[in-house]
């Protein structure tokens, strides 16, 4: 099973047991560490920190779902219409206008906060390279607003060991929406 | 006790809303809940309202669900290939029809009795046919569902309440000269790249419409961003003392639909420089062609175009754009990360959600007959620009709430909506097109006139 | 300027809302914030409403706590074993008084500032005794909880804020030979499996309420899958064809109380076979018994219920049926997990909680004299039909806030409920019951009785 | 239809909801969105509101946003020290101007299109200067942001929509003389330990309003728990009997406001024994200083007050009270954790949000110059006792949205508040100070009057 | 302690140390995966897949939650009524029905997702059984809600070994609602 | 790294690879199992438990969060104010008020749950003592109430061996929220 291959069918096919890494190997725990590392820097709002943690080569995608019968469920993830299709040239420049001062719709910055949890780690058929499967709770506060908004999904990532750390090469995040309940994706999945 | 048709309770008339001698707007408009539901009766149920894309539908049987005003309906395409839109709420007992929001089918049964439809609304009818248990009181033919009157526009499915109202045609009036350059200008025409995103916005929905026809002026202060990154070829100070992309003409309509025309170079200046001086048009949509038309697609143009449409095309192509009420279209030339000139065409629609909801649809559109990759490319490009996630419309979609909440206080709903800045029409010598045209630096001309059109429909009727 | 209490702000009739010709109910009354605040006062604050069962709170001081409409209420034996239903919002500076949903206490004391009342209401004393913090404005008799009126039936208790009303007893009226079929029947009656299911629904009350009086004909649709697994014996199609479950007896009342008989066989003819056929009421009973009734209940039957209701607890048995405005009990006759005929009762109530919303409450009974293991196994198989995670009424719950989201919008809310199909009364030959009585395939005959109560309700005192 | 002014729509007129007679208050007051409404416009639109402290903006430009009534505001320090409050609303499309809730600027950027507005909140300019962008209508001294007036009181910073209504000494009347003794008694005067805490409550704000004039009572219940753990020295019975902090002089006023003074003692009586008895003013507060004075400090007092002030502050000194409509400050004398008596000084507001919510707004203050380690001893000991995660006032909080909604239900709205215990004017021989005075057990009055204020507020211009 | 015990209870006893097996042991990496697959098979509606992972003397109870005073806490837990009182026949007959064409409770399907945390693991009396004490937040989703809908609790489970893998003997989830939010339970916990 | 010094700051200064103790070690699983454990505690309202694995010196702060513009987000963290700011005493004096029959705001109790996810150990210049960063979702729940209040934010605590177990040495709330969502904090970070 790999990263791509996942994606690419919207769903997870699980279980998957090909090639899962137990949680006390290394390798895990330092993919693990990776995404905690990677929530750290977006709650605080270091981009530029969060974006050399990004390949060159990377793919960020986040498709669409929507609300279709039980036995149209494969078309209940879009990919013909997307949120975010990106690569790192885009993601790039997204994060060259947070770096100005004009960036409104984050400044002032939400408050958020990433609960990466369910963290499963694969082999791939690249050796240098992990499938990453966990679920994303991205809990959002603005301004004087009192209840949280929240964004919940499954992230199916590829990593590619990169010296001591990893680079994430490519992200894909099924969200649980149709309608979003939060005015923009101003923020990083 | 029937109220006054024009008076709100607390004894404020309609027309006491929007001052015309002082082109303010009380804030008042953006809040209060009784206002709203005369929109809904008196804009929503009279306005064509743009639900979806034909090429959303291709097949006999492919449905989409979508909101006409605050009202769930089934848009459909029967067997013959007709597109129709009928009111997704069961006749028998309010039930919603169709549950998902695309799918295909000859018949949409009601989960609750079991009531059946054809794709045209019409009943087919009920379970258990000898116990006839859709009654004796109506006949059959006249238990379908309530149906809209639907009128196609390149493509895009146009649906209004108002069944002895004026045609599509009337209703669009002079912008078609206009619209027509980027809604039926190719043999295939645009198809839309799947369904639309959504996204609920905390805000009335004029917050977003009476930005829509056509606030030019705000790119360079809630935009800047794309001035402090230089997108506009220049560094900060410089672009604004010029504002090149805020020079073009603006054109107005008596119907609230309005869009602004800018020749590219002023917004790309630095990029495109002097390059393009003195060339004919067909030279100069060969360097810059619209966003989504290809080299191949090039000879079309002028198949589908009148010369002055495609000289307008060529040196002064319109940007962006709105059919009144909810709807906005923009047309973006600029360079994806790469550098190159890909372009990005899109619509937004805001569907109204109550006084102080609206939920803010974004549709993307491709030449049908352009490259495969041209498509992806373009969709990368439009997502980045436009929608949930876009690098510009964000600060919009965080900036109309703010105007909703502020128009709830006792003394923010005493405040007003200002149109004071006119550049007064001005059209230019032989300019082709109708309408208001108004040349120069994008000012409130056009905002007005949306205004002006809101006010028509909310006052319709009175005998001043 | 007092308004027209029969005329809504808008100039709409009460009576215009319901139009009896057609037998049309505008859905309007599903959404509209003012027609919910007169039922508040014209339905919930006239007719009597089920709060608990007196097995709920078995001893001197015990108490639960529950809203009576949309204010909420203590529910409380008191040291005499009598039971009293009280508002429980404090004389004093109106905190609630109980806080906790159920308990045991002689006395009641409010946190706020300590008034203390017994468990029939009346008021003890406030701290600090010395210092009359009561006042010297209202007498200490005076200072009590606002108590209603309570009456109980087969152990439910009742409770109206009518002090002048009808008994619960004319209340019931015809439905009580019915009803006492299944809450009247043994010598120590039913008792409740603990306090209620509570979930919100994001619905009107009466999306519900007018399904409870009583919707046969949605099963085959809404509860589909019940065919589709051969529930009923047999597949699809066939089932359909005949749709064996939908015929029976239902009666209805002008009171809106309604409920519905099925010979047992005819929901499962291929369970049941012809092996009922030709038996006596009492052969009959021993081979499918009501639910809840074991063997060594049998011969109580007989002491609590006339030859007659026995008859027709053997032959067409009441399966489902409601009180009016906000109660449907089912009894249902099915298999459990294990193909054991185990039988479940249940019973719901609809709380009102503002026009778009209501608490749908489930409480679960046995026969308190059955053994301990038929009350587990009751337990686990009215799980299985009714409440939160029901198999059957999950269906229900998703399909009422459809209902009422379509009553919003401006087509919407102009919308028709439509009771078209009636049987009309045909009595059967001596047929021992009272009410309207319908014979045959379960149509819209007493749900419209339903809707002419809640007229009744809604215009009392008009005088046309 | 002009409805009229004291009349509510369904007939109900306003002094109905205020019975004089028997002191009751309709409960429906606390949840009325009409009645809510009406007070935003006569209360928050008229009377003078506690917004920030001064110290919570020391330098030119800096400043807070706030609230006042439900109308966002902009809290600023010009470059000349001036303290202004202008509505935080843009006067061209209604944009929120400042989004920060703090900060220093000299200039404040609108960011939707640009417009920029001084400390003051007059207007500077529109971007692109040439094209004259504020338009041709308004000359650009009236495009300022709308301005409230500014008083200060003890470094309180009041304003008022109303310009020509009563100064703030008049609003302030007879507290003044009262509370003097806490905000204006030493060189320096007080700081604001930082910005307010902020929590959204789901109740009325009157709830919390009502009881801050000044609800002595309520302590020996609701906070029960300060006596169940010997806070007052002594356990829980014999406190009761005695009830010592109940004991003491409350004062009230005809504009709403009112305040308790208690003799330390009384509180403390177990801790301080007969300690001070007979002693002379300055030896008492020697022992047992005010909140926040600090030896060196203790001098200061008799420079700022006079000896009645000072003999007062001593002997029964104030340690509750409010600013009508919706502040509450309270001064502790308690020890802390640690056994050290370092006393906690804090101010609540209570911001509307609508009829169902308010903000509940906490301030903590230290004496300027009282040394580092004593604010720190403060800041901890205040955030025990009062604010987000107070042990007092968390019961508060949990009980203020049960009486709210206890107001919506048809009888729960028809309930009344009462406020049958009064004292009644006993002013002491020789008391200094003015408004209506009530010595005793801490009774009804203080509320009554605050109703009484709010009745008068209300029907203001009504000629009956 | 054991799953039956603690459940019985209707809270579990902390600190629960007896028994607890270390997260770096294979056994509680094997627990954890369980738990993670079983979320996978339920968000991704693969509802045979998961009843292949319950044993056939399954027990699966939701008990009612109640407002009591503190000194009421025990009554806080009712078992004499419940949400779910279900056991492998019962939970394969919800099965059956979710796997016809008019199951319309969750057709269109509900977008769901199982955060499963603070996961402890032990053993218990039976040496091939395990007991598994793990928090649940789950995030539901329907149609056009731009909001999300949740339910929290604790799951007391027992599973047993059963080749490479488990199977779940008994789940008892403490839910932290008296007046549940969501239409109904529709979705397995 | 050490929690004071991270908590002094406000905001973590991410990545903080200094130190960080594997997720396999056994340091890092009693770390994380007395979260757990700390968690059970409070969820169960066994308060006098949760009392006893806090250290006599400890220190238990929640500063302030304001909205503020990207270029002033030092400030967006407020220590001169907070909700709580506690030492051993005054949070026993808070048990204290709990264990009486009249602390209302909490009796009847709310129904919690504390989510602990993104867990990272660190450790400290103090040979016995380690740094604890955990991401906290807490959810809240009271009387009849049917949507879960929430609050989230990152707790840098510290922990000292005692025993086979720790104490709790100091923690540090970064909450999300400007406004707090729910009438009080009554209820432990
Ligand atoms: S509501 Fe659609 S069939 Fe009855
Ligand atoms: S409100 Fe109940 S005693 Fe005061
Ligand atoms: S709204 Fe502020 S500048 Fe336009
Ligand atoms: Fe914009
Ligand atoms: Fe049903
Ligand atoms: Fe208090």
């Amino acid at each position: 099973m790999t990263a791509t291959k996942t994606s690419s069918e919207g769903t997870a096919s699980a279980p998957e047991t090909a090639g899962l890494i137990p949680m006390n190997s290394p390798t895990y725990i330092d993919a693990a560490n990776f995404l905690f590392t990677e929530a750290d820097l977006l709650d605080e709002l270091q981009y530029d920190a969060w974006l050399a943690l990004l390949a060159e080569d990377l793919r960020y995608t986040v498709p669409l779902r929507q609300t279709r019968s039980r036995a149209d469920q494969a078309q209940s993830v879009v990919r013909t219409m997307k949120h975010f299709d990106d690569n790192y040239l885009s993601i790039k420049a997204r994060i060259d206008r947070l770096n100005t001062n004009s960036a409104w719709a984050e400044d002032p910055p939400s408050r958020t906060r990433r609960f990466v949890s369910n963290i499963r780690v694969y082999t791939t058929d690249v050796a240098t390279e992990l499938a990453v499967k966990s679920y994303l709770l991205l809990s959002r506060n603005r301004y004087e607003h009192s209840s949280m908004m929240f964004i919940s999904g499954v992230r199916h990532d590829r990593i590619r060991r990169h010296g001591e750390g990893f680079k994430l090469v490519s992200r894909d995040v099924i969200i649980d929406q149709s309608v979003l309940g939060m005015p923009n994706l101003g923020v990083f999945l | 006790m029937k109220p006054d048709a024009f008076c709100l309770s607390d004894g404020t008339t309609l027309d006491a809303l929007i001052n015309t001698d002082t082109r303010e707007v009380s804030m008042r408009v953006l809040s209060d809940a009784e206002i709203y539901n005369l929109e809904m009766d008196r804009i929503f149920g009279k306005a064509w309202i743009v639900l979806a894309h034909a090429s959303e539908i291709p097949n006999p049987g492919d449905y989409v669900t979508r909101d006409l005003g605050q009202d769930p309906v089934i848009v459909t395409r029967d067997k013959d290939g007709r597109i129709h839109v009928s009111l997704n709420i069961c006749p028998h007992r309010g039930m919603r029809v169709c549950t998902a929001e695309a799918g295909n089918t000859g018949i949409h049964r009601c989960n609750y009795h079991g009531w059946a439809f054809r794709s045209d609304g019409s009943f087919v009818g009920a379970p258990v046919e000898r116990e006839k248990m859709h009654g004796d009181v109506f006949a059959k033919e006249s238990l379908g569902l309530v149906k809209a009157r639907v009128s196609l526009y390149g493509g895009l499915v146009f649906a209004t309440w108002s069944h002895d109202g004026p045609t599509l045609e009337e209703f669009l009036g002079d912008v078609k000269f206009y619209y027509d350059m980027l809604f039926c200008r190719t043999d295939s025409g645009l198809e839309a790249l799947g369904p639309p995103q959504r996204v609920l916005i905390n805000a009335n929905w004029k917050t977003a419409g009476e930005q829509s026809c056509v606030d030019g002026y705000h790119t360079i202060s809630l935009h800047r961003y794309l001035l402090d990154i230089g997108q506009y070829g220049g560094i900060g100070d410089e672009v604004y003392a010029n504002a090149p992309a805020m020079y073009g003409v603006d054109i107005g309509t008596r119907q609230g639909h309005g869009l602004r025309c800018i020749p590219p170079e002023n917004t790309f200046s630095a990029i495109m420089g002097g390059r393009l001086d003195g060339l004919t048009p067909d030279e100069r949509l060969k360097i810059l062609p619209p966003p989504g038309i290809t080299p191949n697609l090039l000879p079309q143009l002028r198949k589908h175009l009148s010369d002055e449409q495609v000289r307008l095309l060529a040196e002064a192509p319109p940007q962006a754009g709105g059919f009144f009420p909810n709807i906005l279209w923009v047309f973006i030339y600029a360079p994806n990360a790469e550098g190159e000139f890909v372009g990005a065409l899109g619509l937004h629609s805001f569907v109204p959600r109550g006084p102080d909801h609206f939920e803010f649809y974004t549709w993307f559109f491709v030449e049908k007959d352009a490259p495969e990759d041209t498509k992806q490319k373009m969709l990368a490009m439009s997502i980045f620009y436009m929608g949930s996630s876009s690098t510009i419309e964000q600060d919009d979609s965080d900036t109309w709430p703010h105007m909703s909440s502020n128009a709830k206080g006792p003394q923010g709903r005493k405040q007003t909506l200002k149109y004071g800045a006119l550049v007064g029409e001005n059209k230019p010598q032989g300019w082709p097109g109708g309408g208001f045209v108004y040349e120069g630096f994008s000012k409130d001309d056009n905002q007005w006139q949306w205004w002006l059109a809101y006010r028509d429909y909310m006052l319709a009727g009175k005998t001043s």
